[in-house]
This record gives C-alpha cells, structure tokens and sequence, in this order.
C-alpha cells in the first residue's frame, strides 16, 4: 500500500502521482519506441492500428465515459475524417496540415450531430446518432465526385516536407506521436474546467446547469471534441488501410467502436487503449487459437461473431468496469498482497432506477 | 390509383416495422433497456417455426404455436442465464449484454452445419396470395402482418395499463429498489417481460418469415424499427406502430418521388426531424425531472 | 432600508390543472436571511426553481440587482451569482466531493479550451487559485475527512453539507437553501444554524430558504413569508408569521407539538 | 388517540443477532443485536452515518448480511430475496421517498398492495390513506414524480401501508414534512399502532417525536448498538438529552463553536 | 524483388480470406470447401512437385477492415505464398497493397470487378468474365431478342451493383439505347414495393437486375404480385440454384449470364456426379456454384504451380502463369488463356434463364 503525504495543491493536479507513475509509464514509453525493432512487422502493424483505434477511444470515452453521450454513430466522424485525409493529401497537402483540416471538419460535423443532443437524452440520442451515421454512410456512397462512391477510394503513404513514411516502422511512429499527443491532450482536459463541466453534465444535468455550466455549450463541445479525436483517427486509418469505401463506415462500425469503450471501461483513459486491444486483438486471437478447435467447431462459419459475442457478454456479466477496472482490482490486490480481506471487490446489490427522468 | 398503391405498400410495410418496434417497446417499458437483441430474437423465432415446420413436419398453426411458447421459453432462460445476474445495474450495461446476445445467436446459427449460411422459406400456408381490390394489391402476407400488429398492440397496452402485473413491470424498471420495496417480484418479472419479448418477437419473426426468408441475418430489419419506435416515442405502444407506418410510408413515397438514396435514408431523415420538432416523439411523455 | 437585492412581482405558473404559485410578490434584501415556509405543495420549491430559471413563470417577473432575471437563460443565473441546494440533494454522484466542489467554480473559470488542452501555465495556476479557495469552504463546513470520498457513499446529512459547501464555492451573492435541515438531526441542525449565521455575516452572502424547522427559521432568519396553495399567507419577522392564525391553521397545526402529543398520548 | 397500546407480547416479531453489513470494503453496521416485540414501536437513534438506514436495509432484504440473522414472526429471513420478505408482512418506508415517478399516484399506491390479494380490503385501505392524506386523492392521476417533496414523503408513507403489514420500518417519515403534519404523521403512527396493531421499528432524526411515539429505543453509534432502554427512561437520561434533544448548556455549544473555527492545513 | 516466401522443401502455404460470418457467410462457406476438397485431393495424390499445400482461411465477415487485419496475418505472420479466392471487391481492394507490398499474388479473386486485373500488375490474375463485360453483351442482345424499346435496372447500392448497371449502360449505348430507369436499394433491403413500382410506371421491357439473392426473389416476387412482367436479367452473382429454390415458381423466366455451371446432380455427367459425392461426403451438402469456383480456383493454382517447377517461387509462378492455357473442364467453364498482358482468364459468359424451376442454358459463350 502507498501512502502519499501531499504537501501542496500542484501535487493533486499533476499528471503523474508519484514516483511509481513516473516509472512505469516511463517505462511503457520507451517499450514503445523500441517496439519496431522488438516486434515483428504483422505485430508491429496490429500495434499501429491499436494506436489509431485508441485515439478514436479517446475520442469515444470523453463523449460517451465523460460526458455520458451516448453515440451510435461515430464511425460517421471517423469516416470524414479519413475521406478528408484522403481528398486532401491527394491534393497534395502536407500530412500535418491534413490532419488539421479533417480534425477540423470532423469537429464540424461534429457540432451539427451534436445538436440534436441538446434536446434528446439516453436512447433518443442513442438513435438520433445512429440515424445521422447512416445518413453520413449514405453521403460518403453518393457524393462520389469526392468520395469515389461504392468505388472506393485509394489512399497514399504519409508525406510531409519531403519526408516520406513508406515504411511500417515510420507510419508507427507517425501514429504513435498523434496517439501520445492526443491523449496528453484528453489528460489535460479533464483535469482542467472543461473536463469537469463535462463529469457534471453526466452525472446531473440540473444541478451541473445551476452551477453555471452552459449545457448546450459543452454537450456540443464534446461532441466537437470527441469527433476531432475520431477523424483524427480516421485520418490514420485511412494511410493504414489505404483504401476506403463507404462500407467500412456503417453501423457495425460505429457499434464496434462503443464495445471498445465499454470493454476497455467507460470513463478511464486507459479503458481507451484497454478497448483498442481487445478489439484489434480478439478477432487475431480467436484466429490463432481455432486451428487448435475440433473442425467441426473451430472450422464453423459464425465462429468468430460467437466468441466476439460471448466474451462481451462475459465481460459486461464478470466485469462491467471493463479492463480498466479489472486492472485496478489486480494492482489493489497486488498492493495489499498479504493483507486481502475477503469480500474486498465482491460486487454490491445494486438497483436500477430510471434514466428517463435525468 | 399510383399514389394510393403506394400508399398502401407503405402501410404494409410500416406495419412490419410497428411489429418489431413493439417488441422494442415492450421490453423497455418492462425493463427500460433497450434491447439489440431483438432482431436477433426474431429470427431465432422464425428458425424456430422452420424447425417445427420442416423437421417435425407439424402443420402450420401448430409450429407457429410452438415457436411462440418455445421463444418464450428460450425468453426465459435467457433472463435467467445472462440477465438476471447484472439486474440492477445500469440500463446501458444490459444494452451491451443484448449486443452481445445478439451477436452470439446471429453467430451460432450460421454455425449449424447445412442450415445456418442458407436462406430458407417458410411453408405458410397462405404463401403468394394476393388480394386484388380494384387494381390496388395487396399481398395476404401483408395482411396478415396488419392483423396481427393490430391485435398485439391492443393486447399488449391492456397488460401495460390495466394489468396488475404490467404495472408491476413498469414500477420496476422505474425505481428498483422501491420495486423491492414493495414485494414486487422483479426478478421473475424481468424473465416474465423477456419471456413476452421473446413471444413477440417470434410472432414478428414467423410473420415477416413469408416476406423476408428466413435466414441468419433477418434481424437487421430491426435497425428500421428503431427510427419506428423512435418517432412514435420510445415508451408507446400505439406509438410504435404509428411510427411505423410514417416510416414505412415515407420509404414508400420517398422511394417513388424522390432521387435515388432518399428511400434509404428517409427514415433516419424524418427520425432527426422528429427529435429537433417533438424531442420526446409523437406520443412519448414529457419527461423532466422534478427539483 | 436596506437595498433589495432579489425582487418577485405577482409570480405564478400553472402546471396543468395545478396553479403551483400564483402572485407572490416579495423582496429580499441585501445581507439577510429571508425564510419561505408553509405547507407541503404550497409552492416553495417552485418558487426557487422560478428563481434559477429551471421554470418559466406564466405571470410576473423576477428581478435580481434591479435587472430581471426573467428572460436570462438557466445557466446564466450562477453566474449572476445566484447559487442554490437541491430539496433532494443533486450532487455529482460519481464523482469525489473535491470534484463537486471544484466544480463549484466553474462561474469564475478564466481559461478557455485551447489553452487546457495543453495546460498552460495560467491554467495551472488558474487551478490552483481555485483549490485554494475550495479548502476555504471544506474548512468552514468541516468537510476535510471526505474530501476525496466519492459522493456515493456518504451518509445523507454529509451530503447536505456538501451541497451547501459547492454552492458557496460558487461565491454567490445570494444563495437559495431548499430545506437545509431536513434529515440531520438536532445537534447537525444547530451546526447548519451557525454556518447559515456565518455565511451571512461573515461572507456577507444573502440568503434565501425554504424550511420546515420553526426553531432553525426562527434562530436565524430576519424575515419570514409564509406561503399556503401557492398564495402568500403572512410577510413579516419569524415571531409575527408564526402567530399569524393563518399560518398556524395550515402550517403549523397545534402550537403544543411534541409536548401535546405525549399528553395525549397519555 | 382514545385506544389503549396494545398488549406488547414478549415475543419478538423482528430479532437481529450479531448483525454485520457493509458496502464494499467499508462496514456500516457491526454485530448489532436488537429486538422488535409484537405490538410495540420501537426507535432507532443515531447521529448522521451511524448506520441506521444500513440496519433497516438489511432487515427487508435490500443488503445482505456478513454476518448475524434475523428473524421475522420465527421464520429465518436472513438474505432472502425482499419480495419474499415483504410478503411475509414486513414493509418498508425508505429514506428519500423512492416513489415511482412515472406512474400515477393511484398505480403507486395499488403497487404498495401487490402483494395482496383481498380487492376489498385494498380498496378499504385505499380510501382510508385517502382520509389521511386527501392531498393524494386529489392527485391520484398524476404522475408521482411531480408531486412536492413533502407530497411524495406523504405517498411513501401510504404505499407502505397499503400492504397492511405486520411490520412498518419507517426511515425518517417526517423528512421534509411541514410541522402540523409532522405531528400528524406521527398520530398516524400511534394509531395504526394502536387500532391495527402494527409493529413498527422507527428511524427519525427528530427525536422528540420519537422518544414520545416509542416504546422502546436503541442508540446507534458508529454502527454499533451503544445503549438501550424504555423511552421514558432514554428521555431522562443525560447524554440523550444533550445529543439528541438538544438541551445543553450555552457554554458546550461555545466550546464547539470555537473548534470549527479551527483552520486546516 | 523475388521472394519464395510461402514455399518450403515439402510444403506450399495459401492463404484465403472468406466471409465466413457475415452478409454472404453462404458464400464463403461454400468457397472454402470446394478450394478444401481440391487442396486434399492434390495431397492425397502426391501433392506438387513433393510438396504439399497447405490452406489457411481467414474470416473477414465481408467487413474491408478485417480483411485487411487478416491479410496482414496471412502475409506477415503466416508467409503465405499466394492469395486465393479472397471474396469481396472491397475486401481484395484494402488487402492488396498488403499482399503486393511483401510480393503475395492475388489469384483468382472471387470478385468480378475490373480492379482485379486492371490496370495492370504483376502480381493480379483473374480468371472470370466481369459482371461489366457479362451484362454490357448479354443486355443488348436480350433487349434485342426481346424487341424491347425501354430498358430499366435496379441494382444494389454497392460496387457491385454498380458495375452491373454499368456494363448494362455501355452494352446499351453501343447499340444506341440507353437506360430508361435507374432504381437502388441498400444492401439487406426487404421492401422493393417503390423501386417495383417506379419500374412499372416506366414501362420497361428488360429490367438489368443487380441484385444477389433475397433480392432478386424479392424484386421479381414484387413486379410479378402487382402484374408487372418484364424480362429480368440478372448476373452471376444471380446465377444460383437458391433462386428457383426459395423464389419458387415466380422465378421462371428469370435470365442470368454466368461462367461456371451450376451443377444439377441429376443430370450432371458421371464425372460431376462423382465430385458432387466427395463433397457430400466430406462436408455433409450440397456442392453449389461456389463450390464449383473454389473446386475450380486451386485446382487452376495447382496446375500452374506444376508447371513452375521444382524451383516454385513468384517469379516462376509467374512465368508459368504468363504463358499457361485451361482447357475447359467438367463444369462447362470456357477455356481461360493469360499472358504478361492479359490477366484475366476469360471474358466470355453465356446466358442461363430459369425453366420450370432450374437453370437451363440458352445461349452458347459469347465474347465481348
Ligand atoms: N413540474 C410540475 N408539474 C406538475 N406539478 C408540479 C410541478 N412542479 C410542482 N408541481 C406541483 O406544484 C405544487 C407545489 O410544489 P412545490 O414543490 O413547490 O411544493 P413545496 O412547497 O416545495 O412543498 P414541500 O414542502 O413538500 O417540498 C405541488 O402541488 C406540486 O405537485
Ligand atoms: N452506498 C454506499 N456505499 C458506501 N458506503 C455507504 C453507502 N451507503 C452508506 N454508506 C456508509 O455507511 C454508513 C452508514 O450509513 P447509513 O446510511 O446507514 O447511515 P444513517 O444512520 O442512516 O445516516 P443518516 O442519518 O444520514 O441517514 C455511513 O458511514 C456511510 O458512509
Ligand atoms: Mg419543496
Ligand atoms: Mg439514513
């Protein structure tokens, strides 16, 4: 167990609590910089993806784990952004300034979705999310002067100033640098005004509205916010799977992206990037172990939506803090290894009451 | 005679997906979830009957029978199973079970060796026939579907509003604890309520059977009830197969008269236009929290 | 004559059938504690849900510092510095009472999203200041043992003091209680009297409550309205509305109380 | 209040040994011991977070114990499932009203007889929290979310008698309720006490009411039974009286008042 | 840049991504077993050259994104030689840059689209007429046949159905008409009441269909209850047994062009009969048409690689390929011809048309 002897205010803002932070994370750093050279390039390339699918996370658990937004359509926001990276750096933009723009525009996009959310809660915003995904999907299938249409769309390899990330290893690195960036950035905003406006929003409306916070302001600004951080992701994805079509943006999608951030545990940071390996991991995973399967199981078609399904159910029935919060149970008991009280973690009663009324 | 063909294609249509979005309302009046699965629960309903159908050989009202008690059943132990241990928490962490659910049924269907990848029709009885009235057409199988829609919703709002036990399950899903409070029953009205959702999804699942085939990924439709239930206001019977028939007559029309695309998107469209004008739906409540 | 500082003008709104107040007229006064009383569903608490805007008033008009306040939008109230409690507690549940009370400040909050974003060196310092001023209120309410306790946890009556304690963390000028007392027992409500005392005198902040507890409305309030079916029964010091036969007969019932009932019971 | 107690048998109705609850790692109540006898009313006091609402949610089932029983009418209810413990005659008023919102007040109070029955005898006892509390006649379509506090306190009160219980565990009734009906609460009490004879175990920061209600009374502090005894003899005592009645010397509360002036840091 | 990745002393490794979960896990499924009956048989018989294949399937779920995690598996991870069979335009579009990046062949995609072997690259083979090329001769003639003046299409809302519409607008223009009625749905549609109706109100006489299955039933079920009957005219993608199977009697009349034959047990030839029957007995159904292409796709991969050699790699896979010719064989396929040039095997298809509930052939293989 650690006890901390607090000694000023700064010490409750900083980002990394304590000695231990600093080392683990220090840690976890320099594996990740080191990682081209320590994985092989089908790891490497999962590795890549689980960044960029953490961004959108990001992205996701300010909305959804922060804010308590629920969206059903944010593989709309991924979706412009990674058409946005690929219109513009096909007109030659340096990558930087791509990025920009389809975080700007996803943003954009952004604030209009999130203007229904001001009006309509829980699974009202559920399905007016949905509604405009699929509206957006139909967009990105019949503007096709921009978008390439059902054609599809090719993208090329990152480029800026004359530098070139033709290869896996410097992609990586280009997407480990927006991965960290972003989530300082989410770090920073929650530990800061923003971020608590956004708690308070989820967790009462009235009150966070009599305490002077703008409701419509900052449900929209979390919808900015977490579609920036979505095309953002999309931008990557789209020089990491260099070829769109409108298919690879429905529902399935955006459905896939709300099980990262549950899975991953709503409302932590780390649940983002918990979330993006279990979603890239899994189907990976379940891949290498089904050879192992009697045929007639392990050869079946629907295989892989069964265990996909079967492992959300067992986690939202073992585990509905997701990851994250699994882990936190181990370090605690880490922590107090000798001293494990039983009943330490055992899950209380707990009841259910409307969300209508909120 | 153009327009009001389509007209009532679209009434028919809409009807279906009044069907499937009372399942929806059902099981969020009952439970305030909402549930993904339904769809799913529709088509393992619709295998259900194909089963008693082609493998038993039974006649037909029989296997509809049959379905509907067996879903209910299969309603029930899934409570049981996967619902009943996370009871009390959030709303949104059943919403994920029933993604979940979803996904596992869609999956171990098309697992079955020989059936789950095919398509299969269901032998109704009134298979192909079609009424004809003065040029206008109408499909028996449609009208069917309109019946039955018809009856349900009368059905079920009488155990909503006047059933000691429907009550029961609205006080349930609406404070828990003080559900607990007062000797209700809660967990067997939870399986009760997926046991009557699962019915009735059966119900949908044998109806549409006819019109859609039978096959592992027929829930989809569902994703067109939601924008049904949606419109008519999530927590209205009558308002579930209002919204599907604007839904499915905006589809019909906007199919006809409007640019290629609109049909596809008109439902989404008309769902945001009816959350910006009437956020709560057509006859959904007002709802604010009392300070 | 001291300056007034909220003003209600012939207020009233109909829900449906139910006409919750109907022209209440009052003012209140810099640096007092004005108290609203009466029976169950006379309206109290609607007429504070009038004030931060959360209804809209079918008739009249309210108006704070001489501006009105009618037409302003939820939000903009706290800012005004109008800060109030909730009669059934409405706190951020899922977070620790360190973040409600931050939260508290968010009226006086200087940074914008950009530069939190990349947490500048004003915003650090922006959130500093404000802790400090958030320890001032936890060691005012003695709240220094649950200052990291997530809310969900604690007993009903810490809750009530927290809420108090993020409302002054707002800074405001006038401050709406909605039964402060209710569910603490005697001696928390005597602890609620002097920090209601304190809160007026020594930070000069001007209160407006509803309660129940005639000996807390007596102790520390100036002024007293008493209200029946949404209509003012009585204006005037706590000892005169509650002689007031009115106020007696549909408020405060058999003046003997507790004592009658023993002997009746007897 | 003409009727005279009913005769208070020695047998207990409600027996808690050795109680033990708690939320997670934090114990709320710790080997508690207490007895509720046919007829009588007994009081729980105790400051804020001692523990009291934890002992009456343990008792109707809400949270199960760590350790300990209890006993209603003989029968062992010790973590049973609370819609079978409500139906052995045991109901509860929970703190903070916990009424349904969206039904009408009328459902409300029918959802507070489900598990009876007897029509006849509902629609009696229907009509009579109707005579209590003519407020709620008047509502009875209403949604119940949108009643005042003091309304939907009025609401719990009644949905729990609506169950013609045995026992009544009543958690802080006069919460938010103007004085005269406080009182009136209060008379309800004692006269359900005395005309029906329900048991009731009351929790109530106003300890005036309930050391004048209550037969018998226990001392709740930091989740441990500290003392216990006949009302009549609690309001003499000294500590009770400086605690929970508030009578105490000017100088005690000086003293107290100074130490809050303390500053942190 | 060479590569022999993929091929060992006693072993050749292929990969293969298949929808095996999602809209056309049918298909998938059926794919699969046919490529697996083809690999066990050329084992059993000695394998090629001494080596054995070894097929690893992935499943995409006909979702690109997959397919490209599982490429990146296939091609990195499991040093797959070649690519077979994959399914889905998109699919073979997002994997592709992941094959060509390590040097993995892409033969045989199971996707008619032109992208396949266009523009050109070394490493693309496709072996089957377009659905461009399929409809841009088949709809002319049959508009022709028919003496039809208006011709409309409904198609899906996809790639696919695109390029069905498309091919049908270039046949059409070459023969000076064009497509009086463009209608769509969404992939998974159920309703095709206003698309129907819009058809009929434009009086066509050839309808292009490009739909799969569900909704071509659907769509002809809708014109034929309202008393609309037009020709329809569908692609290989509509080419199956399941048609007549599901849709029942409406579907007579229904044209659809097609490359490989669907094979009817009964009166298939003694050598199809035979096939028909290992399948069953090894995967326990019906072979289908999908089946006959997977059959059909190792068994093509298989004869090129005996032709490279003992010293198989890409480079003489390639060399191989280049100059080999495909005799037609038992299923009725054309001959398939490549070179450094051509990469697809043949463009020819003939026309089918359901007659009393089965697919009769009624026209021969015609070239663009
Ligand atoms: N949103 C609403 N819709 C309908 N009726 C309402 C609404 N809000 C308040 N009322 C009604 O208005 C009346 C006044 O309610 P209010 O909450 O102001 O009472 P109160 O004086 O605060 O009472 P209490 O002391 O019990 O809290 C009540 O009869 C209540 O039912
Ligand atoms: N949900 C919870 N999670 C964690 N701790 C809790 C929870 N509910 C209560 N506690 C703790 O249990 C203890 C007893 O609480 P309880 O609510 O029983 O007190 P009480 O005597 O009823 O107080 P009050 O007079 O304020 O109602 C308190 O210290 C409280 O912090
Ligand atoms: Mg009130
Ligand atoms: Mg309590």
């Amino acid at each position: 167990m650690r006890f901390l002897f607090k000694t000023d205010y700064g010490q409750d803002i900083r980002l990394a609590k304590h000695g231990g932070h600093v080392f683990w994370y220090g840690l976890l750093c320099l594996w990740l910089l080191a990682a081209p050279w320590l994985l092989s390039e089908y790891l490497l390339a999962q590795l890549t993806f689980i960044l960029i699918y953490g961004v959108v996370g990001l992205g996701l658990m300010l909305l959804a784990g922060f804010t308590g937004l629920f969206s059903i359509g944010h593989a709309a926001f991924f979706g412009v952004g990674a058409y946005a990276q690929a219109v513009l750096t096909g007109y030659g933009w340096p990558f930087p300034f791509a990025l920009l723009a389809g975080a700007a525009l996803s943003a954009a996009v952004g604030v209009v979705v999130g203007l229904p959310a001001l009006r309509v809660k829980g699974i009202y915003l559920g399905i007016a999310t949905l509604s405009f995904g699929f509206i957006v999907a139909e967009v990105f299938s019949r503007w096709e002067s921009v978008t390439g249409g059902n054609a599809g769309k090719t993208v090329g390899a990152v480029k800026m100033f004359g530098w070139t990330a033709d290869s896996a290893a410097s992609f990586y690195f280009v997407c480990l640098v927006v991965a960290v960036l972003a989530t300082l950035a989410c770090l920073n905003l929650l530990r800061s005004p923003t971020g608590r406006a956004f708690v308070a929003i989820r967790d009462s409306e009235i009150s966070a509205q009599s305490m002077g916070i703008h409701l419509a302001r900052y449900k929209t600004l979390s919808f900015a916010i977490s579609a920036a951080l979505a095309g953002i992701g999309g931008a990557l994805y789209a020089h990491q799977i260099r070829f769109l079509s409108p298919d690879q943006f429905d529902i399935v999608q955006s459905i896939d992206l709300l099980l990262m951030v549950v899975i991953g545990g709503l409302g932590s940071i780390h649940g983002a990037f918990l979330g993006a390996i279990f979603l890239i991991g899994l189907p990976q995973a379940i891949s290498a172990v089904k050879d192992y399967l009697p045929q007639a199981i392990g050869q079946a078609p629907g295989l892989k939506a069964v265990v996909y399904g079967a492992v959300l159910v067992g986690f939202v029935l073992f585990e509905p803090l997701g990851l994250y919060g699994r882990w936190l149970k181990v370090r605690a008991y880490l922590q107090l290894f000798p001293f494990y009280r039983k009943g330490l973690f055992r899950r209380q009663k707990s009841f259910q009451k409307s969300e209508r009324l909120r | 005679m153009q327009f009001l063909q389509l007209v009532i294609t679209g009434v028919a249509q809409g009807c279906i997906y009044g069907l499937i979005a009372l399942g929806f309302v059902l099981v969020y009046k009952a439970t305030e979830t909402v549930s993904f699965a339904q769809g799913e629960l529709m088509m393992l309903g619709a295998f259900f009957g194909l089963a008693a159908m082609t493998l038993l050989g039974l006649p037909f009202w029989l296997s509809v029978l049959a379905a509907v008690a067996g879903m209910a059943l299969f309603g029930i132990v899934l409570e049981a199973l996967v619902i009943r241990p996370i009871l009390g928490q959030p709303a949104f962490s059943i919403v994920m079970l029933t993604i979940g659910i979803g996904y596992v049924a869609r999956g171990l269907v098309t697992m079955l060796p020989g059936i789950g990848t095919e398509t299969h029709t269901l032998p109704v009885p009134y298979k192909d026939q079609v009424w004809n009235a003065g040029g206008l057409v109408l499909a028996v199988e449609q009208m069917v579907v309109i019946a039955a829609t018809a009856v349900l919703c009368v059905l079920l709002f009488a155990v909503f509003r006047y059933s000691k036990v429907g009550i029961a399950m609205q006080a349930a899903s609406q404070n828990q604890l003080a559900a607990y409070y007062m000797g209700i029953p809660v967990k067997r009205l939870n399986g009760l309520a997926w046991g009557l959702a699962s019915g009735v999804a059966a119900v949908a699942g044998l109806l549409l059977a006819p019109i859609t085939f039978v096959h592992a990924n027929m829930g989809f439709i569902g994703l067109k009830a939601f924008p049904a239930a949606v419109v008519g206001g999530f927590g209205s019977l009558p308002g579930a197969i209002v919204g599907g028939l604007v839904i499915g007559l905006v589809e019909s029309l906007a199919g006809f008269y409007l640019p290629e695309g609109f049909k596809d998107v008109a439902p989404y469209v008309v769902v945001l236009v009816m959350l910006w004008v009437m956020p709560n739906g057509l006859f959904g409540e007002k709802l604010r929290k009392k300070v | 004559m001291k300056e007034v500082l909220l003003s209600a003008r012939n207020l009233g709104v109909r829900f449906g059938g139910v006409l919750a107040v109907n022209g209440v007229s009052f003012d209140v006064k810099r640096g007092e504690v004005f108290t609203l009383i009466g029976p169950n569903g006379a309206g109290k608490t609607t007429v504070f849900n009038l004030i931060s805007r959360i209804y809209e008033p079918s008739t009249g008009s309210l108006e704070f510092e001489g501006r009105p306040l009618t037409g302003q939008p939820p939000h903009r109230v706290a800012k005004l510095g109008i800060a109030r409690t909730f009669q059934n507690i409405e706190l951020f549940e899922h977070a620790s009472v360190l973040h409600n009370l931050l939260v508290g400040r968010h009226v006086h909050r200087s940074s914008n999203v950009f530069s939190e974003l990349f947490f500048t060196r004003r915003v650090r310092a922006a959130e500093v200041a404000a802790r400090e001023q958030v320890e001032r209120v936890i060691d005012l309410l003695d709240l220094q043992h649950h200052r990291d306790a997530l809310v969900a946890g604690l007993p009903y009556g810490v809750r009530k003091v927290v809420e108090l304690a993020r409302a002054l963390c707002t800074e405001p000028k006038l401050l709406l209680l909605d039964e402060p007392s209710s569910g603490l027992n005697v001696e928390e409500t005597e602890d609620m009297a002097f920090w209601i005392q304190d809160i007026r005198h020594e930070l000069g902040i001007t209160v407006l409550m509803v309660e129940h507890d005639m000996a807390l409305v007596s102790k520390v309030s100036d002024r007293v309205l008493a209200m029946n079916q949404g209509e003012v029964l009585a204006l005037g010091t706590p000892a005169e509305v509650q002689s007031h036969p009115g106020v007696i007969e549909a408020y405060l019932g058999t003046a003997e109380g507790v004592a009658g009932l023993r002997r009746e019971l007897a | 209040m003409t009727s005279n107690p009913p005769a208070v048998s020695d047998l207990p109705v409600l027996k808690l040994s050795n109680v033990e609850s708690s939320y997670g790692p934090i114990k709320a109540i710790r080997g508690v011991s207490l007895q509720v006898r046919r007829g009588e009313v007994a009081t729980v006091l105790g400051s804020n977070g001692a523990g009291k609402t934890t002992i009456l949610k343990t008792i109707s089932g809400i949270i199960d114990p760590r350790k300990g029983s209890i006993e209603f009418k003989g029968e062992d209810i010790t973590a049973r499932d609370p819609a079978h413990i409500v139906q052995q005659g045991l109901s509860h008023v929970p703190e903070g009203r916990e009424v349904f919102p969206l039904l009408s007040v009328r459902d409300n109070l029918l959802m507070g007889a489900y598990t009876r029955d007897d029509r006849d005898g509902v629609a009696q006892d229907l009509e009579a929290v109707y005579r209590y509390f003519p407020i709620l006649k008047e509502r009875a379509t209403q949604d119940a979310g949108l009643l005042s506090g003091g309304q939907q306190q009025m609401l719990a009160i009644s949905r729990a008698l609506m169950a013609a219980p045995h026992l009544v565990l009543l958690d802080e009734p006069s919460l938010g309720l103007s004085p005269k009906l406080t009182r009136e609460i209060f008379e309800i009490v004692v006269r359900i006490n005395r005309e029906r004879g329900t048991t009731i175990l009351l929790v109530e920061q106003n300890a005036h009411m309930a050391l004048t209600v209550a037969d018998y009374g226990y001392v709740l502090e930091n989740g441990r039974i500290v003392m216990e005894d006949t009302c009549a003899r609690l309001r003499e005592k000294e500590d009770i009286q400086e605690f929970y009645l508030g009578m105490k010397e000017a100088g005690v509360r000086g003293e107290r008042r100074w130490k809050k002036k303390k500053t942190w840091r | 840049q060479n590569s022999n990745q993929g091929v060992t002393k006693d072993e050749i490794v292929l990969g293969s991504i298949q929808d095996l979960s999602g809209p056309i896990a049918g298909f998938g499924k059926q794919l699969k077993q046919g490529m697996q009956l083809r690999v066990d048989e050329i084992n059993e018989q000695g394998g090629i050259n001494g080596r054995k294949l070894r097929l690893l399937v992935e499943d995409s779920g006909y979702d690109p994104k997959k397919a490209v995690l599982a490429a990146q598996k296939l091609v990195n991870q499991d040093k797959i030689f070649a690519m077979v069979g994959h399914i889905g335009t998109a699919q073979n579009m997002a994997a592709m840059p992941v094959q060509f990046e390590k040097n993995v062949i892409n033969f045989f995609p199971l996707t008619a689209a032109r992208e396949m072997y266009e523009p050109l690259h070394r490493l693309k083979y496709s072996f089957a007429a377009t659905y461009y090329d399929q409809m841009r001769i088949a709809v002319p003639k049959l508009a022709k046949d028919k003496g039809a003046r208006k011709v409309c299409t409904l198609y899906q809302d996809d790639e696919f159905g695109l390029e069905v519409m498309r091919g049908a607008e270039a046949g059409l223009k070459a023969a000076g008409m064009e497509l009086t009625e463009k209608t769509t749905y969404k992939r998974g549609a159920t309703d095709f009441s206003s698309q129907v109706a819009k058809l009929k109100a434009s009086g066509c006489e050839v309808v292009v269909l490009g739909t799969i299955i569900r909704e071509t039933i659907g769509a002809i079920g809708e014109a034929r209850k309202t008393g609309y009957s037009p020709a329809f005219i569908g692609s290989s993608a509509a080419y199956t047994e399941l048609i007549h199977k599901l849709g029942g009697k409406a579907m007579d009349g229904f044209y659809a062009t097609h490359t490989a034959q669907q094979p009817y047990l009964d009166e298939a030839s003694q050598a199809i009969r035979f096939w028909a029957n290992k399948y069953k007995t090894r995967f326990g159904d019906d072979p289908a048409v999908f089946s006959v292409y997977g059959y059909e796709v190792i068994d093509c991969f298989a004869a090129a690689a005996r032709k490279a050699g003992a010293g198989l790699n890409t480079d003489s896979f390639i060399q191989a390929m280049d100059s080999m010719t495909f005799p037609p064989d038992m299923f009725g396929s054309p001959e398939m011809t490549f070179s450094a040039k051509k990469r697809l095997g043949n463009d020819a298809s003939r026309l089918s048309q359901i007659q009393d509930g089965r697919w009769k052939v009624v026209s021969d293989y015609v070239k663009p």
